[in-house]
């Protein structure tokens, strides 16, 4: 199975577990793997520009993403209906690819695997 | 079959664990094989070898020991574990700790290790909760 | 065709809203109160619904157990977990 | 501070933060604080009858809810709202007063201290 | 009167149904996000704000520290956390 | 004034400590008295000693300790600690375990010392997440 998608759906500074899940991204494409990612619900706000986490501590989400196209992950993806839903203009985010829920059936029908369920 | 399996959640705090052994006893149970199943997030808590179920409540330890005995692979994210204070002796030894903390059967291990297992596998299933 | 589980009320609402209709959906855990709550057909593992108070008979549901979790999963890929 | 109100939002066996709570509600009760409960979102789940968590090696929560009354716990509320929202009938439950939001900002302001947010 | 304390976008909307319109709200973490999506006055922790890359000055919040915090504590009671 | 706080969150997995460090720093700088933080449900994780914070994010164990020694009682819920493998010397004996967990400077502690601290404050302030 190498056709991985990975979905970030928790906000970024809160559980932390956004960036454990751009870690395992980025493994994936070092080790070959065809590597979509796809932030929807609360994951949406890890995209915001202008992020500062160093003032609580903590490493920058903005500073990650920015990584992602270093290791070759070019199907960067977010839901159009959760940008909606929580008043965030997808033109204001940093360079992703805009779906909507009918897109993201079918992106999840092609994949091998879906890997980033939050508890 | 050969399956991966991905527990998301900690013992106290969700049923990640039971429905991962759940899982895994049927499928070993129709001759399926379960490659390894991983510890991601706060499900390394599974490993901890400090804990002590409640009187009257199963205890998910001793399953995951004897799903090791069968061959199952017990694998925890070491970077999602050294944060949450799931250690082995190497790592106590390195970050200079009182005590190793892995329960007996699982092993820390690397990200790549999920990514390759996922690769070689048939099916991905992840137990969030 | 792909697999859904969904382990949680807020889980259900995201699944629903992106899976194709035929797909098949298992509630595991808390899961299983989405059937109070909705009226598709959907099959949900039957210890859970029990420990929970949910009579699955009474809505659009089967139980099933692990062994028939397993067995879906051998026809069905990619298997998506749902939990928030 | 003797006014004590105990909110109960989480559902009963995913997190099992529910049983800490009322295991506290029952402390205060016994050192003689004056104990409100209060079940809402999906903490209302918590009140259904015919709860079997022996089949999943857990207390049920239904047991629990009995003992209440044993240690003199006598405010006992759900919100009507979460019931609504869930499907779940007011009827159906185990013993309890039914709040709406307006009587439910009451009951808050009357405490001296409100325990139980989930993370 | 009572002094509330978010910590969520869920949290938000639990404090909102259920508090007097003249109570006031501190958002916290997480809690910071309810002021992309709603537009009614409250407090913001500051820090927890700028991590976030959230402009309070764009909407009706005032930003504070937490010297600023501990001293709203002093004269409101009780206070009451919300993140669910 | 005199508070008892309440800390709900891991370390690893919500702002909960840093939520409730940054207030009590704050109290009493004001000149106010934290009487006791009680940790409860998953904020017991607090207190595991076992813990490795990050490279290039803050350790709140250490901030946690520093409060101690200004007097602040750092009172951990014995339930919801034990089950999640956050024990003490006496408890490790009792439940033959192979090292005690507890960090310096916390304590484990029944319920009854949450509800007396109420009791006895004129405020109690929760930090879930």
């Amino acid at each position: 199975m190498n056709k991985l998608l990975f979905i970030v759906s928790t906000p970024p500074y809160g559980g932390k577990r956004g960036a454990a899940l751009l870690d395992a991204a980025m493994v994936a494409a070092a080790f070959d793997a065809k590597v979509s990612l796809m932030f929807r619900g609360d994951g949406v706000w890890s995209l915001l520009p202008d992020q500062s986490a160093a003032v609580i501590g903590q490493r920058s989400f903005s500073k990650m993403s920015n990584a992602l196209a270093d290791y070759e992950i070019d199907h960067l993806y977010v839901c159009l209906d959760s940008l909606l839903s929580r008043g965030v203009k997808h033109q204001d985010l940093v360079n992703v690819q805009g779906l909507n829920l009918t897109e993201q059936q079918q992106l999840i029908a092609d994949q091998d695997a879906v890997i980033g369920a939050a508890p | 079959m050969n399956f991966v399996l991905a527990v998301h959640g900690a013992p106290h705090s969700s049923n990640s664990g039971e429905h991962a052994l759940g899982f895994a006893t049927a499928a070993i149970a129709q001759g399926h094989t379960i490659e390894r199943i991983f510890f991601y997030h706060d499900g390394v808590l599974q490993g901890l070898s400090s804990q002590v179920a409640p009187q009257g409540e199963s205890d998910l330890s001793i399953r995951w020991t004897e799903l090791a005995e069968r061959g199952v692979e017990l694998a925890v994210c070491i970077a999602s574990a050294l944060k949450r204070g799931v250690i082995d002796s190497e790592e106590q030894a390195r970050y200079e700790k009182d005590a190793h903390t892995l329960a007996r059967g699982f092993e820390l291990v690397g990200l790549g290790q999920l990514i390759t297992a996922i690769q070689h596998a048939d099916r991905y299933v992840e137990f969030p909760g | 065709m792909t697999l859904h589980l969904v382990f949680s009320r807020q889980g259900y609402e995201s699944c629903v809203a992106r899976r194709h209709p035929k797909d098949p959906i298992i509630l595991f855990g808390d899961g299983a109160y989405a059937l109070l709550e909705n009226d598709i057909k959907c099959l949900v593992l039957g210890e859970d619904a029990i420990a929970r108070g949910i009579a699955v008979d009474a809505h659009h549901a089967t139980s099933i157990d692990y062994a028939e979790v397993v067995k879906l999963t051998l026809n069905h890929a990619p298997v998506v977990s749902w939990a928030d």
